[in-house]
């Protein structure tokens, strides 16, 4: 063979693909990488320290003794562990990742390059407020953002994630049952539909769930609700997701809030699906009394590969008395922090410090980015391209529920029927087409769902090319190829794992022993 | 819009193949009372460089902690965090990943879960850890809830050293749940009170080591008591960073451990996002809240790892979940791994000696001055002083005169409290205060005594 | 197959992996990419605009009145475009690069953040000198530790890159050379394994280029060199890497050194192999005449898939007075630029302002996290690691020339004698066990020369597993395993790519009617 | 140290292998005179807050650009580049990586390469461009070789308009070649005067355009006169932006295009790394410096990029290369490449009419003054002025007394040229640059003449 003299090979021999396994478990640029564990030393570091010298120990006697046992590695090997792990992960910026009741849309990096400006970055939660008025103005400007296009009053900052502002929400309505002495009233209606963080906050809050089933259609059914409510002396309230996890919006939803207020309840809204609705529908017009936002879906705030979020609630007059601080207050140019619910009618602390500072910042600078126009743009795309999906798979796949979708289209896997190939196999077949699977066998009302959320920020051209490959795998699903399914993935870092096996006995930590 | 792919021509082609007639047509089921006409009454959309100079002008609003002489702690503590902590978690794969359901595409996320749990386990003296939770403060409400589902008992007593906010957190979330959560007033040297009126009814008791005022308890006979009543004993921190100089909870007989990892990697942040630590012993793992990740194979029998036991978990139990956690902390334990990686045992050693020689040194220097008397005789990095004018007042002077932020007022943190702690001030020292710092700190606090 | 709510499957069948080519032409993680062209569209674009209102034009009536015919993406596209890309490199940061002679050492991220303060990245080269102090101190700072760490009187910065700075010295020579009135010194005797920048210099700077050979011993051969200079009166001097590339040093240097200097030459000594040497040896003190430094070699500051560079380099007492503008001079406090050669014997000026200024923050940030000691001991290790490799080799691969080598090994193809590899084969099959090849086929005076360069980056473990492979490879190309050799690779990206056809019929740019 | 993974036991046992007693005997072929025994006398080893913070005060001690206004071009120009070039360009896999010597494993650079090139090419007008030079002025210097070449002719003619900086860099190119490089005095509105003297043995004529003085070029008189001799015409240019407003020199017939790229993507980084372009007619491609990326297929007939040609290069050619260039603006090319895909032509076009739009006004602002005459009747973001006073004092006084960074004085450029210049004052505007910059220019330069 001749090549050139930087040894680059000049006309290649076309030879059959021998996928033969490499010495090092490596393949090309996919890098097999141990566990610092078995790669780190505890005398190794990548950290250096100026010299200081020691001064008799003031530990109270409690010095440690023993090793810990924390590898070590050096800045080198570090950077490499951890760009070869990263590139094991599939990512929004990688390719289309349609996690249905996630919003995976882009995640500017503006926002990040914001958030790491010292003046938020590194400041304490604790110092004086005098140093720290451009953060309260920050959360002060977020929450009027948040206010505005909620359409709602008022909002708690602190909660962590979604879940937790659920918990806000829920804890609001807990106190103001309480502060009407109505001890009684501790039924909360969910509907079967609901992400399990609903029922579960229910019950972390001291309420009893009644489930609500749902209509052929896919939202509640009022039938079943107005039974559910014949006897209303109990009835605390309603937790709805809104549009809900079937991509739908709630029509009814201004006589469910009517008819849980008559009832004497509050109506929770799970503000997960806010991405159908900036800019187009304010949730304070619905007739809702809290609502928690997830500034990490909506609000374009990074996943992080599980976290962190944020949850902003917001809360309806008759739920404000109650909640939680602490909360930012405008007095004339000065912006002050009430840290103490001494004396109000507040329910508490929910968490150490303010909020997730780090998420508000990216949060605003994608709304300011956007602004009032960019917004209600997004919006529209958003739900343009899930109804791009869903009427482009429409003849080749199940909708689960006809008519026009919100942002997110929802199948069920009755187009499966008989091939063998189940929702699971599907999703895989996609991960060895360069896609993340949809949302899977979730919402439960659908046999087999598959939830579709494309986002506003994918492209037609994308999109185009998506709906080539699940057409293609809906046709060889149904041409029989059935092992093609049950194999895949083929082409990932790993082929399908044994979950049964990871939690019948649980490996949850390295030992030097299990090696 | 520059973050918007579609532009005219696609929105028409994909109307027209949907069959709508415009995209208003697609919002049909939205009432039409509640159908927003006009545009939201905020401003329009901003270029990159309007917004960044905008945000940038707030941001210099804050007197950043690194732009002078800073001693504040109080459950958050400034660290150097070398940079290639912050360029990895901002590559791609894992700051746009989500929570990785999907393992054969997510096993970056899921190996270094996998050694996070370790390191966290090893930390504190833990069998196992779980893969985080929001912040300190929400995994020791969680920690107390957990105690009373294994143990089946409804009462929590909470030691008068425990971070007041972590106090507070932990009473609201077990108030509503019938919970009976027995704080004790803060206030230094006094934790054993936490002892008094436990009983075969109690759950657990929560004492913090570090404490808030940064006395270093000896949890042993915590532990002792507690499990003498069939109660668990669980150990909170604030500063993980102190268990490289000190036992850890595990080797004192703590049950629990929960804390703050925000000193590790994570930073400041002006409180949040911080990231919540829960460890505990092996029986207690199915009590656990929140996710966490397993080691597992592939069908080629590869070794890979999966998040696991999740019938404890929200989406799998529903309303028998032992948390409602869904989303947690998942990038800043990316960001606590590869720092406690880069330190390894050796440079969290020597970065926990460091900070405590430096402390000593404040300490010493601190308590030379007329009116300054030290309260914690046993402290890592960070000690409470009795000042002899209230404590608020004197860091307030010592930022305005000197830009000196000169330590916490005990009274911030413990508002609710009665007026004793007024004349407290918690100071903390780490590896970032350098000897001019002090000597400006020295000065500060003496001109604002004068 | 019983999957949990997630859609995560919980025990797999295994089945055969069948690598039946996707729809999409993606492999899981492996997203193949168009190009912009094909993709983006000149209507888009990931860039917002304020408003502006035009003004009368001044554009003197040209106009632009076709179309450009450049692609936009948003930026979410955008992202996705360039990250799916960067997936498709090899990189530091992934594995071993052990290439000779580029010495591809781990890059700090400390650096890259230095290098991005406002104040060095978001300042004019032609600020007023009084608003740029910082700037020019840290020029000055950098070449001080530069003059001291090679034992020189001076050094000019403003060189982009090592050939560049190879370009400055043989100037300064050839400045120093017509000074003198010496015209008819014309003759740089150059080694046969010199790097292809220095014979491209000479010629570059009007002089002729004479090749010396090497000893067995891989050294200049100082025979044939005394013989070069019997009629010395034209030779206005060599060009030689110290150490050499075969990672020699060059034993005779000093007496070299000195035969050139009797001989009215001078030296120049390329210092791409400088990270032998930095606190062990000055070239200063070898009798050099001029040097350039790789500061995107020894100094760390990445390569970047190709540059920038930057090439300060070294002069003697001798060549001073020619060194190009600008530079920097300290009065007192305060540092002044001289940009005007007016007046002066400097040979003018090689490039538009000042130098590489990002790469001169990137390098003083490694030189002072070093420090005087650590340099030293980066130095001792590089040298350590070949060795190690090259000791560990020794016996499964055929080294060049016996005895220590420095900074690096160098292996010649006897070993592949009769086995049908050859030396590019082995380097593909590298790449498929997840290395880097080596530099090959250089320096040319080894037959299929294989130069591994480990540097002081890599651990022990990690030198550990790549002798592992390459042990394994060797003897699998002498098991007479050739077909998995000329196949390689097989798990890269692409497989071996057709340079002729690329050579012959260049297509070097995309045209719409290419697709 | 942090860097180094090697500690006491590796070295030991390496050592072990190599058989070497210790490390100095591994360096034993250097003359011992030669061996060092102590350390040099430079600082010890430092932290990485050390070092941040020791930078960190240098890099205090200059003016950004960005702290005040700014209206400096001269051929470096400042324009807001989205965060995610940034972002993106220090991705390790583009970063870390060497020349894509190995395609199978550099697709990633090489796309982008070739990428690059057709923007390069769409933009100058010009069928090819390569993989990019050091910067403008060493390519300019290259294009005037590559003439040589060409026509195999030793002339070269630079107009008055040329950057001086360029014009130096090739006359010291030329003069080591033999090669008549012929400048130019430099003064605004007398580029034609290049064209004397220009004859038979003339290779090509340089001319910039917009010109350093800002003034607008119609190159095709001098690509007609270039022609008729059988020269060739090289177009320069320092700022890409304008072509998004005015004419490419492809389309007024200059055969090679070179510039500065620096204005896209890269930034002002103190004058470097910058980004040479380099863009020629096909049938000069053989004659073209620097590295190329062509298209070709793989052995399963992919399409794949690899780089080629390099039969012209030195590492092939040695002697009888093109050029010495190896090291060229690799990451800059990434950077560029990417703003450009972000901008599109639409973005381009925009941003240049805003540019524009922006200089019309300052230059109505500012001509407005008295003592200030507009010497450039068109001008693209650019423009000269003619000040009642020596400029270099009114910058001085700029900066000093309103912490403007008013222009460029021409006499910092043109030092080597008669005092003729001594009141030019070259000034540029660009979207960075507010209302409220523009009217503290105003105020600045007023105050300055009056
Ligand atoms: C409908 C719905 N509600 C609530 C949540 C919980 O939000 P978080 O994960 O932020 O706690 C989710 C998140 O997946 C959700 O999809
Ligand atoms: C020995 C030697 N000399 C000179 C050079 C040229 O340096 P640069 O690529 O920085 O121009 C190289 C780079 O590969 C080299 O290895």
């Amino acid at each position: 063979m001749s090549m050139n003299r930087e040894g680059r090979s000049t006309a290649p021999v076309s030879t059959n693909v021998t996928t033969s396994p490499t010495v090092s478990g490596n393949k090309a640029l996919a890098q097999k990488e141990l566990l610092i564990f078995e790669v780190g030393t505890p005398r190794r570091t990548g950290v250096d320290f100026s010299d200081t010298p020691s001064r008799p120990s003031r530990l109270g006697g409690l010095e440690r003794t023993s090793d810990i046992g924390l590898p070590g590695l050096s800045e080198p090997e570090t950077l490499r562990h951890y760009v070869r792990l990263s590139q094991k992960n599939f990512a929004i910026d990688l390719g289309v990742y349609p996690l249905g009741s996630c919003t995976m849309k882009h995640n500017p990096r503006l926002n990040e390059k914001m958030a790491r400006l010292p003046g938020f970055a590194d400041v304490h939660p604790l110092q004086p407020q005098s140093t720290v008025q451009g953060a309260l103005e920050l959360i002060d400007t977020l929450a009027d953002w948040i206010c505005k296009l909620t359409g709602m009053p008022a909002v708690a900052m602190s909660p962590k994630a979604g879940a937790h502002g659920e918990l806000c929400g829920m804890m609001a309505i807990r106190a103001a049952l309480d502060a009407k002495g109505a001890a009684h009233k501790r039924r909360v209606l969910v509907p079967e539909s609901a992400h399990g963080t609903n029922p579960a906050t229910a019950v972390q809050c001291g309420f009893t769930v009644d489930e609500i089933p749902a209509t052929d259609g896919g939202r509640v059914d009022m039938a079943a609700l107005r039974l559910k409510l014949v006897d209303s002396d109990d009835i605390a309230g309603i937790m709805l997701t809104n549009p809900n996890t079937c991509g739908l919006f709630e029509t009814d939803i201004i006589e469910i809030a009517k008819l849980i207020h008559d009832a004497g309840g509050y109506f929770y809204c799970d503000g997960a699906n806010f991405n159908a609705l900036v800019g187009k529908v304010r949730p304070g017009d619905l007739g809702i009394d809290a609502m928690h936002l997830n500034l990490h879906k909506t609000f374009s705030t990074p996943h992080g590969g599980g976290g962190p979020g944020s949850g902003p609630t917001v809360l309806s007059d008759a739920l404000l008395p109650f909640a939680p601080v602490p909360y930012v207050v405008k007095q004339g140019e000065t912006y002050r922090l009430v840290e103490d619910a001494t004396g109000t009618q507040s329910f508490g602390r929910m968490t150490a410090f303010h909020g997730q500072m780090g998420m508000f910042v990216r949060a605003l600078s994608y709304m300011m980015s956007h602004g009032a126009d960019g917004l209600r743009q997004a919006t529209q795309d958003a739900v343009l391209n899930a109804n791009y999906v869903q009427a482009s798979l429409s003849d080749v796949m199940s909708v689960a529920f006809s008519g026009y979708c919100m942002h997110e289209a929802l199948f069920d896997d009755s187009f499966l029927k008989d091939t063998g190939v189940d929702t699971l196999d599907f999703a895989k077949a996609m991960i060895d087409e360069g896609y993340h699977p949809m949302t899977m066998y979730f919402p439960l009302v659908v046999h087999g769902a598959m939830l579709i959320e494309p986002t506003e920020s994918e492209s037609k051209g994308e999109l185009d090319r998506f709906i080539k490959v699940m057409r293609s795998l809906a046709s060889r699903a149904k041409n029989g190829e059935v092992a093609h399914f049950k194999a895949a993935p083929v082409h990932a870092p790993l082929r399908r794992l044994d979950e049964t096996r990871a939690a019948r006995k649980p490996i949850l930590r390295w030992r030097p022993e299990a090696e | 819009m520059r973050y918007l792919p579609l532009n005219e021509n696609d929105r028409k082609a994909m109307l027209a193949k949907i069959g709508a007639p415009d995209v208003d047509a697609l919002f049909g089921d939205v009432p039409k009372s509640a159908r927003l006409t006009d545009l939201i009454d905020l401003p329009l959309r901003q270029t990159e460089s309007e917004v960044d100079s905008a945000l940038t002008q707030m941001a210099g609003k804050n007197r950043a902690a690194g732009s002078g002489p800073f001693f504040i702690g109080g459950g958050a503590y400034r660290h150097h965090i070398p940079a290639s902590v912050d360029h990895l978690i901002q590559r791609s794969e894992f700051l746009t990943a989500y929570t990785p359901y999907q393992p054969e595409i997510s096993q970056g996320t899921l190996q270094v879960l996998f050694e996070f749990q370790t390191q966290v386990a090893q930390l504190t003296g833990m069998d196992v850890a779980n893969a985080s939770m929001y912040d300190g403060s929400t995994a020791c409400a969680e920690a107390a809830l957990m105690a009373c589902r294994a143990t089946r008992r409804k009462k929590v007593h909470l030691a008068a050293g425990l971070h007041p906010h972590y106090r507070e957190t932990t009473k609201t979330q077990g108030k509503f749940q019938g919970i009976e959560v027995r704080p004790c007033r803060s206030r230094p040297g006094h934790d054993e009170n936490v002892m008094i009126g436990m009983d075969k009814d109690s759950a657990a008791i929560v004492v913090q080591s570090p404490n808030v005022f940064g006395e270093i308890v000896d949890l042993q006979p915590y532990a002792d008591a507690a499990h003498a009543v069939g109660a668990l004993l669980i150990a909170v921190f604030t500063e993980p960073l102190a268990f490289g100089a000190i036992k850890s909870p595990g080797e004192m007989g703590a049950d629990i451990v929960v804390g703050e990892g925000q000193s590790i990697g994570v930073g400041l942040n002006f409180g949040g996002p911080y990231l919540g630590l829960l460890a505990c012993r092996q029986k207690l793992v199915r009590q656990m809240p929140g996710r966490v990740c397993g080691q597992t194979v592939d069908a080629n029998g590869e070794r890979g790892f999966v998040l696991t036991l999740s019938t404890r978990e929200q989406h799998i139990r529903r309303e028998k979940a032992t948390s409602n956690i869904c989303t947690n902390s998942g990038l800043c334990t990316v960001a606590f791994s590869i720092h406690m990686t880069l330190l390894g045992e050796a440079g969290l050693r020597e970065l926990a000696r460091i900070n405590h020689a430096k402390a000593c040194q404040l300490a010493d220097m601190l308590t030379e001055i007329d009116g300054v008397e030290l309260v914690t005789d046993t402290f890592f990095n960070e000690f409470t002083l009795r000042l002899s004018k209230p404590a608020r007042a004197v860091t307030h002077h010592m930022v305005e005169k000197s830009n000196v932020l000169g330590g916490l007022a005990a009274s911030r943190l413990m508002a609710d409290d009665n007026k004793s702690q007024d004349d407290l001030l918690i100071v903390c020292a780490t590896e970032t205060n350098s000897e001019a710092d002090m000597t400006a700190f020295e000065a500060a606090l003496k001109e604002a005594l004068s």
